[in-house]
């Protein structure tokens, strides 16, 4: 299987559903004749043409709006917010407009629509620009969320979700764009609301996403040397949740730690939380932990950015206060 | 009011019928409101049929419209039925939104009325959607987007109107200046009340037309689609109006002047053309009685259609908030070729 | 003391806080010459004049970020947001400029910010107008939220507000307006962050706050019937959450009920269950359970909209099924 | 480049030391990114000093400066000290913003420059605002809000120069047209290229102004803060400039024509200025050159301080996320007469 970067992976499951169907079109700021902000859509304005690879003014909420518009007329757009900060100048129209439409009018209308757009701290970006906006999306019922951690579940989720027929808002982590892994060919596609065991293990269950899964690996190999088996489950997709695996999993473990950069109060963390135990209390041998970024708007400063976002240490030390 | 038209007889009663209907089923709404049968937010748009009929008789069967909450009149204009209008504020299963929407949120895809929707000024990116849905099928629709002089202050406005220019859209965006947006005249809230003249920051045609008039509503917007299918692009066209009513069923107007409305009164685009087409010989009082009793006989069999229909299963509460995910069928769907159809 | 409506605790609060401080001035859609889409701003205009209460085009995102300006230069705006399902298209203002402002100038600006709008489902107002949006401004670091319940904590908790120098989202809720309640007077304040035992109990404890805690306050009268006794506790400010006042209640009853009228993923139940979790898994007889609305658009039909929406019934069942 | 000004000597060479100043600090700024020094985004003013200068020598120490995240040179132009701002993009405490904000969010309450925001069109709501708070207080300050040609489709511009007509707020709206919004030239985002012509929608004057000419720029902000002094509202001005270098330290400039680099180049305000100053015989060779090393001793300084400096404490990160609550004081604050004052 070829290696490819998570960013070029994106790119060619762009690459290939817009060449399988003349319906699927992109949007967004600087996607076309600068590539993307990110590069992700690299290439694709001079083999598609700009009546499919459209750049569009800085206006997130007409962009958004016009993709809902664009697939309320059948069309299959994917449109890129440059990064989930801007998310907000748009969220009426993702809220109150891609997120109802299909059910207020009594499914007359399909809203098949592809919100791409990258998350991620750690790069000294300040307040404005790292942060992760995960809980906004879960919470309203209408939205699938996905955020997928390696190159080949980016490339797999983003076919599918192109295909699908919901709204969809899909986080990339602007911090894994460079990251190389083996991405399966032009057939391949992953289900939406599956989690994967990302590695087994037998006395603690990490649950992590996007970035926080390779926090919760290093933790498991530090685990590891302590003796303690870590199991590692990537959700993948964020809504719907998928509470089978995760479940499994605390059966074998009962000890749980969820990791996530997102600030902590309301984080998605507590949600799971409480549906694992709302299946059972008796699943837990211990109180569910979580570790993620602190309760601050994201200061520039290295260090204090370093600090107040969670680390491999952070988890490994709460699974051994658990104990 | 001018008559120097080229509609026949047939035409012109057809729009008189429209306009008074929309008329009949709002007063109709208000009684069924009083009554409880109808809640939520009842916006009515008494005073505004020149405006809604005049527009959709300008456009075809499958063109699109999209509006705001006020929309019960441009749902009959395009064609919806009565029975599942009326049912629909009633919240019956057989409503146009299964119930579902309510008075401010009717859609009913077949006939391409896309919906009302209720944050203002939220319809106007929808538009611009719609229309780019059109010219990337190369298709020859438009898309006729109405909203009032309220939503001409949201930010939305001006980034669908950059975004139609640029693009050049076929969508007619129809402001429907009724002086007021809720308690609020548009010259407290809009810096330049010309409305029309906001096209200045997009390079795009601009017309003001009398909302009271039917027939020149008609002519405006026929020019601007024309325009539009044309390939030109947008087109931002004001019509002032007035609504007779309260903002909605719970307002109780007190921010007007009586003289202002009375001035409106006068204008109101119904009898007035009643008495235009009466007096100029183009129909007899007879037809148009005709007409009363058909609108009359409709409006009764819609109220009675609501009343009959039954509730929405409560087990359909969780149902259709998601269509089925894509991996439940995972063929990918065979290669069509929209672009350039055979 | 007077009998008031939560209305016009909240109307008396503005005019009280327009009195003593004439930093103070409200704004927004149809705030004067209207008197307020719910009236909440009745006479104000007249008493105080346009340059203090101020009508706004819909315009949310200026509405909000003016106020914010206006707060950065030294007064201490009110501003009205109609519905909080417009804050939607100020989310932008509010979440990437109020909350942030103070932190990432290093403390040099204060925003001394009130944001008052209401919330509340059950009045057949459709999808787009019917939600709760607790849990986007509780998530966010920066912002204080508030949601009083009774016409005195109407009026404590927004003067209290008004004089704080921190952005607040102070979220009403439009089936109280009309409520009545006693109501102190001119010197009343409530401290921010402090939850209140509303009735006291021994076996189960109902966590509640703004419309929420009238059905916990029949569920709690219908578990009496039962021989249970259910303590109560009125949240009053959800950012930062009182854990002080509810673990003592926990600490008493074992078993908690958390009541909520927004959806249920994503819920600020979750939140509060994780806490109560962290702070000792021994303190629970039982999993925490929540109440909340179903995740769905609120659809129009008054029957389907009453089964997305919580009940005293459901308190109880829940609470019976704990045994 | 026309010298017919009334300006002095002095303020000549000052406005020319303060474009030199910026010009060299973002130079030095741009090698310490280099060097790994600092981090983030970090957007260079290099080729537009003239608009910052000029506009900012328009308007008094206690007018407000309001601004996005290109903003070094505005910052430096509004007279915060150079340490600081270097001190804030290496992070440390001693920073403009105590190393919390970086390049992007300088702020120096003291100078009255009310913050960098990276979040286009962002700060335009907040500079009405701004104005607002002045004409409440009867105060006689102006705000000057800069932001790119890029946030003029932002629907914040519209809803902001709206309200700020409205309420004839003593606004500066001043759009720095560098040609491009990252790698998006205006003509491909923007339908009305004219700028400046946008103020139509909102019946408030308008001017365009080479933004190349610190001359030009000062007189025609002077101009619109003379109308906002006088309680006549809000301007729009286009100062058409152009930046040199790629939108952020990490952008290859991959979108630009080489000509088209070299006509903008050829109007490059500091040489020009310096040609004219001597040409004109209106200061020496000899003035300029101690300018420079002026300018050297500052930056070296200022980079020394930077170095030297101390990060933030890392017990400070959970500090003044908040203000202190108003129940800890409970007292009532004293009645202010801000409206009357004594
Ligand atoms: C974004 C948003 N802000 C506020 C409201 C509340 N609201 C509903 S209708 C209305 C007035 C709209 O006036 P206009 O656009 O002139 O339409 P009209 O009611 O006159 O038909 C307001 C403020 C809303 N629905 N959406
Ligand atoms: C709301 C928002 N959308 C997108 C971005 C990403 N972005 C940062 S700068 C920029 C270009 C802005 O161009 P312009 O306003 O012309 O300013 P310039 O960079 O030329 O000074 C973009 C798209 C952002 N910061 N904020
Ligand atoms: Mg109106
Ligand atoms: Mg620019």
């Amino acid at each position: 299987m070829p290696e490819l970067t998570y960013r070029d992976a994106l790119n060619e499951a762009l690459r290939e559903e817009m060449e399988r169907d003349e319906n699927v079109f992109i949007l967004g700021e600087d996607v076309g004749f600068y590539q993307g902000s990110y590069k992700v859509s690299r290439g694709l304005l001079s083999e598609f043409g700009a009546e499919r690879v459209k750049d569009t003014p800085i206006a997130e909420e007409v962009i958004i709006g016009s993709a809902i518009g664009a697939a309320m007329g059948g069309l299959r757009p994917v449109a890129e917010l440059m990064t989930v900060n801007f998310s907000l100048l748009a969220m009426d129209q993702i809220i109150n407009h891609a997120a109802k439409i299909h059910y207020m009018f009594n499914g007359q209308i399909k809203v098949p629509l592809v919100i791409r757009t990258p998350q991620g701290s750690g790069k000294q970006l300040g307040a404005q620009h790292s942060q992760q906006f995960e809980t906004y999306f879960v919470h309203c019922p209408g939205l699938i969320v996905i955020a997928p951690a390696t190159p080949a579940d980016a490339k797999g989720l983003l076919k599918t979700a192109i295909r699908d027929d919901n709204p969809i808002v899909f986080l990339e982590n602007q911090n894994l764009y460079g990251m190389k892994g083996e991405v399966p060919g032009h057939d391949f596609t992953l289900p939406i609301g599956k989690a994967t065991v990302f590695k087994e293990g037998q006395d603690v269950t990490l649950i992590a996403y996007s970035n926080s899964l390779y926090i919760a690996q290093q933790a498991a190999s530090e685990l590891n040397k302590k003796g303690i088996s870590a199991e590692i489950i990537d959700l993948r997709t964020l809504q719907p949740l998928d509470m089978e695996t995760i479940l499994a999993s605390v059966e074998k473990t009962h000890r749980v730690v969820i990791v996530s950069e997102a600030w902590k109060t309301g984080n998605i963390a507590a949600e799971i939380a409480m549906r694992i135990q709302e299946a059972g209390f008796d699943l837990l041998d211990a109180p569910i932990q979580r570790v993620t970024a602190k309760d601050v708007p994201m200061p520039y400063n290295k260090h204090l950015e370093q600090a107040a976002l969670p680390h491999a240490a952070d988890v490994v030390d709460t699974v051994m206060a658990m104990a | 009011m001018k008559l120097e038209t080229q509609l026949t007889t047939t035409e012109l009663l057809n729009l008189y019928q429209k306009m008074l209907l929309i008329r009949e089923f709002e007063e109709k709404a208000a009684q069924m409101y009083t009554q409880g049968k109808i809640s939520g937010f009842t916006h009515l748009y008494i005073g505004q049929e020149a405006v809604a009929v005049g527009a959709i008789s300008a456009i075809l069967d499958h063109d699109y419209v999209i509006t705001a909450y006020r929309e019960h009149g441009q749902a009959l204009a395009k064609g919806c039925d009565p029975k599942e209008i009326m049912a629909e504020l009633f919240g019956k299963a057989t409503g146009v939104s299964g119930g579902r929407g309510g008075s401010m949120h009717l859609c009913d895809i077949e006939h391409r009325f896309m919906g009302g929707f209720a944050i203002v000024a939220g319809q106007l990116p929808l538009a611009v959607g719609l229309g780019l849905s059109i010219t990337y099928k190369k298709e020859n629709d438009v898309v006729l987007c109405l909203f009032g002089d309220g939503a001409v202050n949201e930010g939305a406005f001006h980034e669908s109107l950059n975004l139609a220019k640029l693009w050049d859209l076929p969508v007619i965006f129809l402001c429907e200046n009724n002086q007021y947006a809720m308690g609020t005249a548009v010259s407290r809230a809009t810096s330049l009340t010309n409305i029309a003249q906001h096209a200045c920051s997009y390079e795009i045609p601009s017309h003001r037309v009398n909302g009271m008039d039917v027939l020149a509503v008609r002519e405006t917007v026929e020019h601007a689609v024309r325009y539009a299918r044309a390939g030109h692009g947008p087109s931002l066209i004001e019509a002032l109006t007035y609504r007779y009513r309260g903002h909605s069923m719970a307002d109780p107007l007190k921010y007007r002047a009586a003289q202002e409305e009375e001035i409106w009164q006068e204008r109101d685009p119904i009898p007035n053309l009643a008495q235009k087409l009466i007096e100029q010989n183009i129909t007899t009082q007879q037809a148009m009685d005709q007409i009363q009793q058909e609108v009359t006989q409709i409006l009764e069999s819609a109220v009675a259609f609501a009343e009959e229909s039954p509730e929405p299963p409560l087990d359909s509460l969780m149902t259709r908030i998601y269509e089925p995910f894509s991996n439940q069928n995972p063929a990918p769907p065979p290669k069509k070729s929209l672009l350039n159809p055979q």
